[in-house]
């Protein structure tokens, strides 16, 4: 129904209002990855209405979910997990470097550092 | 040897060589690893180069390749156009990955891996150009984006890891909002191939065609995003400006341009792109003025170069822009569409000369403050480099930049700011060119004589590869000077069958643009004499860096979102 | 002034990003069936899947685990990167993460009894369902990158587990797994080209009863790729002396 | 019974984003991938169930607490 899609759009905004508006660098990638969640809760939700079965073919199976959203957010996923892998190992040198996790503060100690 | 093996080669090819340099990392001893680099080097650029001499001559006969990978029948496969677009695109990414890795070699970041993510940006340049499938141009662009943040962090300078930290989280939200936008259109037409999307988008009404624009909206903003066009330029100046020189030479000529072309499949399908069109073209003017006025205010070396990279891509959008608007299937839109084109590899090489010979002078001299960098000549010199190269190359891309007689530049730029007469964003283009050429001559300024001459003496060091890549890039720049018309013509009859057969520049005379530069130049000296003399220059440079907070990043992107859904309310009618 | 500004430029971007994406998410355009009747009837003879999910992801559009496979070992080479420069750095005050190399690890303390007992115990288990995953990803949900991350996190389990450095949890042979199953990846996808089936083909012709062994082998490759390069990242992150 | 998990998924969400607790937040998103993978397997998407499951809550949780252990738990915000 529409209320599921309602909050899945909540989710989305929640993860987009927490990149943009987190002072602590993990919380944004906290947000990237509730983005990330919502999405593929978005596409799976919508690719498994035209069905009632698991997409694997075999006795009795007639009326099989959508496959294609479902492989598609295979790669999305794995995509999320680099991305945040990657993020967090910079955000942990960026503590190294700065002593802070916050972002004002370490633009701040970066900018008077030639 | 199939055509498809041919124009499949930037592909698998480097992949391949970063799965040898993979295997001897962790088998064969740090000399043998050396070799494999260079040749894995040699089969990833030089043989895929070799391929695409061959294809030249299917191409110019508009041979058109529309194929699903792997053969199978169905539109669910992954489809990939090869023609002319992707013919251009792939060549200058080569012409432009050999002297940036040769430059690499010893001046560029040394760690292990680099090679690698190299080799693999470069399978995924030409990937993003081939592929007619939105999926997987989303997955090449995160391909794409994942190897710029390691190689932007790769120079471990502080600074670096926060803009490669700001650059990831912008553009990796953006890369959601594409997946989005692929949900909206998968939703209305049940495929993920860029020919069918078209068809169902133009048999919809209503609503869902509402639908199927806002999808197409936020697909196009967030690839624009890594155009850097001025409201989503935020995390282009500190990503180019800390990277490594070579790194930053590679993003700025090559990354920047691919996305822009790569979404002209996309949106040559789609009927009503006029108004779009012009929105792009007013976007590109406002960012080529905003951006050099910003680099105006820089004395930092890189960073002026950053913000200029801003400015030119802006001509490049402009031109790009009016092509869509007034139609890629009449004669003046195809034209259009292969001036920016143009314009593009022209920049290309400008811009990755002119990042490699400052990175080399500033370090050379040891500080990137103009005010401060004098006498890279000599310091050069004493760095063991007897025949002044960087120097010249410097020269040379300095002309091109600032569109200056012997070089690529000079043409392009003027048939280009020529050919954008109709639109109001050509007085933008005009203003600015003055105005690059007094920010390139702010920037020479590192070149001059130092005047005490004390040269600390440094251990002279083999500088062959470096001023191997530097020559190559110089004769590209002068050669494509020479036979600029030729150049522009073959670019034309290869883009023709995306638009009109034969668009030729009759009404452009060169003499009348002669007497154009030479006025602009005039003014441009004037202005600088004036400038450095009164130390009016100096109050007006930025006092703090400006460093892209988020909030800033993401107002630029709702920002471009607003204005581009504003096409969605007046379809049609061009600005 | 500024906080305001910062609050405005908030809301806006949120606002339009909201009224951005909230057609797209609640549009009432049914969903499109075409494509999964086409996999109903020919999934089958076309790759010899059952798991029509598989058979999309490695049959019809491999390209994009390729790249996916790409994305993973470019990232995780950054981290690798990042790590150990951060390894360097924190040389003198190591933060108390119980090192695995058995010359550093600083008090057993850290190590309690229970821990030992039920990793040891439990890796292999683990690496089994990871391999089966795996292995018969075609026929059964899971497949390559599901099966490979569970044998990731086995053999973290094994190396939490085990007092000496067994071969499986060095990360020397680790690297070399993952290098070598990297570089068939890429002859096998390129293999397809010359067979003239086409980038990502499958080489051997579609219908005979050996097709579906090309889906088993990508799905073997791509699972030791993974599986190996999360591990070893993993024990770089638990303070583990990297081998190389 | 999805709406009932969207809610709780909704829920686990914010109060990641809102406790100053960094490791209370990562103990939060695992859940949330927990819930999200327990999604999956009721809307018929077995792969995706797994792959939510062991790469989701599994390698980022991992990757999340190792992290905060180099950092600091605390946030200001």
């Amino acid at each position: 129904m529409v209320i599921e899609r309602i909050l899945i759009f909540l989710l989305a905004l929640i993860g987009f209002t927490a990149i943009v508006g987190a002072k602590n660098i993990i919380k944004k990638v906290f947000g990237l990855n509730i983005l990330n969640a919502a999405v593929v809760l978005l596409y799976i939700l919508e690719g498994s209405r035209i069905g009632d079965q698991a997409p694997i073919l075999g006795k009795g199976v007639t009326n099989m979910v959508d496959p294609v959203p479902q492989a598609l957010m295979l790669t999305a996923i794995v995509i999320g997990v680099c991305v945040t892998a990657l993020a967090l190992a910079l955000a942990v040198r960026l503590y190294k470097a700065t002593g802070s996790l916050e972002i004002d503060t370490i633009n701040e100690r970066l900018r008077s550092e030639h | 040897m199939s055509i498809e093996s041919l124009f499949l080669s930037p592909v698998y090819l480097p992949m391949l060589g970063a799965a040898l340099i993979l295997v001897t990392k962790h088998f064969f001893t740090d000399r043998q690893r050396r070799a494999v680099e260079y040749l894995s080097a040699l089969i990833a650029f030089i043989i895929p180069l070799i391929a695409f001499i061959f294809l030249i001559k299917p191409v110019l006969a508009h041979h058109q390749v529309h194929m699903i990978l792997g053969t199978w029948e169905t539109t669910l496969g992954i489809h990939y156009h090869f023609d002319g677009l992707s013919f251009l695109l792939i060549t200058i990414n080569l012409l432009i990955s050999i002297p940036v890795w040769l430059y690499s070699r010893k001046t560029g970041p040394h760690q292990e891996t680099f090679t690698i993510i190299f080799l693999i940006q470069s399978a995924s340049i030409a990937a993003t150009s081939l592929t007619a499938d939105l999926f997987n141009l989303f997955v090449c662009l995160e391909v794409m984006g994942v190897t710029s943040y390691v190689l932007v962090a790769s120079s471990e300078k502080n600074k670096a890891i926060l803009s490669s930290f700001t650059y990831l989280i912008f553009s990796a939200t953006a890369m959601v909002f594409f997946l989005i936008g692929t949900f909206g259109l998968y939703r209305i037409s049940g495929s993920l191939a860029y020919d069918t999307i078209a068809q169902a988008k133009n048999m919809l009404s209503g609503s869902d065609l509402l639908v199927a624009r806002l999808s197409l909206v936020l697909i196009v903003v967030s690839v624009l995003l890594r155009t850097a066009v001025i409201p989503l330029s935020g995390w282009l100046v500190g990503a180019h400006s800390n990277a490594p020189h070579a790194v930053s030479a590679l993003l700025s000529g090559v990354l920047i341009k691919i996305p822009l072309f790569a979404l002209v499949r996309l949106l040559l399908l789609v009927t009503g792109t006029e108004l779009l069109g012009s929105i792009l073209a007013w976007a590109g003017g406002i960012s080529t003025l905003l951006g050099i006025l910003l680099a105006l205010r820089e004395h930092h070396a890189k960073r002026l170069l950053a913000y200029s990279s801003v400015s030119q891509i802006g001509y490049i959008v402009t031109a790009y822009g009016l092509a869509l608007a007034s139609g890629i299937e009449t004669e003046e839109g195809a034209l259009l569409l292969a001036l920016s084109l143009l314009y593009a590899f022209s920049h290309a090489l400008a811009k990755a000369t002119l990042f490699m010979t400052v990175g080399r002078a500033c370090d050379a001299v040891g500080s990137k403050d103009l005010h401060v960098a004098r006498g890279a000549l000599s310091a050069l010199r004493a760095q063991g480099e007897r025949f002044p190269i960087t120097g010249i190359a410097y020269l040379v891309a300095f002309l091109s930049i600032s569109a200056l007689p012997p070089t690529i530049g000079f043409w392009g730029k003027n048939t280009l700011v020529y050919l954008s007469k109709g639109h109001g964003s050509t007085y933008f283009l005009s203003i600015t060119s003055v105005l690059t050429i007094v920010v390139y001559l702010k920037l020479s300024g590192i070149f001059l004589p130092k005047k005490a001459q004390e040269v600390q003496k440094v251990e002279p060091s083999s500088t062959a590869l470096t001023s191997l890549s530097l020559i190559f890039l110089t004769i590209l720049l002068l050669a494509g000077g020479l036979w600029y018309t030729d150049l522009q013509t073959f670019v034309v009859q290869v883009l023709s069958p995306l638009g009109a057969t034969n668009a030729t520049l009759t009404s452009y005379s060169a003499l009348q643009d002669l007497l154009k530069t030479g006025f602009t130049t005039t003014i441009a000296l004037l202005f600088f004499i004036i400038g450095s003399k009164t130390r009016v220059e100096r109050r007006f440079e930025a006092r703090r860096e400006s460093t892209a907070s988020f909030p800033n990043l993401f107002f630029g992107f709702a920002l471009m979102v607003a204005v581009m859904a504003w096409w969605l309310l007046f379809p049609g009618e061009a600005l | 002034m500024k906080r305001t500004l910062f609050i405005i430029k908030i809301t806006f971007t949120l606002l339009v990003l909201a009224l951005a994406i909230f057609p797209v998410i609640l549009s009432s355009h049914p969903w499109p069936e075409a494509s999964r009747d086409y996999l109903y009837e020919h999934a089958l003879t076309d790759t010899g899947a059952v798991n029509t999910v598989s058979s999309i992801y490695l049959g019809y559009r491999a390209m994009d685990t390729l790249g996916e496979t790409l994305v993973l070992l470019v990232s995780i080479t950054g981290t690798m990167g990042i790590l150990i420069n951060l390894g360097r750095e924190s040389e003198e005050e190591e933060a108390v993460s119980f090192s695995l190399a058995p010359e550093k690890r600083p008090t057993n303390a850290q190590r309690t009894h229970l821990l030992e007992v039920v990793s040891s115990k439990l890796g292999p288990v683990v690496l089994l369902f990871g391999f089966y995953v795996m292995l018969y990803g075609h026929i059964s949900p899971g497949g390559g990158f599901q099966g490979g991350v569970i044998v990731a996190s086995a053999i973290v389990f094994l190396a939490l587990g085990t007092e000496t450095q067994t071969k499986l949890t060095n990360t020397n042979v680790l690297g070399r797994i993952e290098a070598l199953s990297f570089l068939v990846l890429i002859v096998a996808a390129t293999s397809g080209v010359f067979f003239e089936s086409g980038f990502f083909g499958n080489p051997i012709k579609s219908g005979s009863s050996l097709s579906a062994n090309f889906i088993i082998l990508l799905n073997i490759i791509i699972g030791l790729k993974v599986g190996t390069s999360i591990a070893v990242m993993c024990i770089a992150m638990m303070g583990g002396r990297r081998g190389h | 019974m999805t709406i009932l998990l969207l809610f709780m998924i909704l829920a686990l969400g914010c109060f990641a984003l809102l406790s100053r607790d960094l490791l209370h937040s990562v103990i939060a998103l695992s859940a949330l991938s927990m819930l999200s993978a327990l999604m999956f397997t009721i809307l018929r998407a077995p792969d995706v169930a797994i792959t939510e499951a062991a790469v989701g809550a599994g390698v980022s949780t991992i990757i999340f607490v190792w992290a905060i252990r180099h950092t600091r738990r605390r946030s200001k915000d």
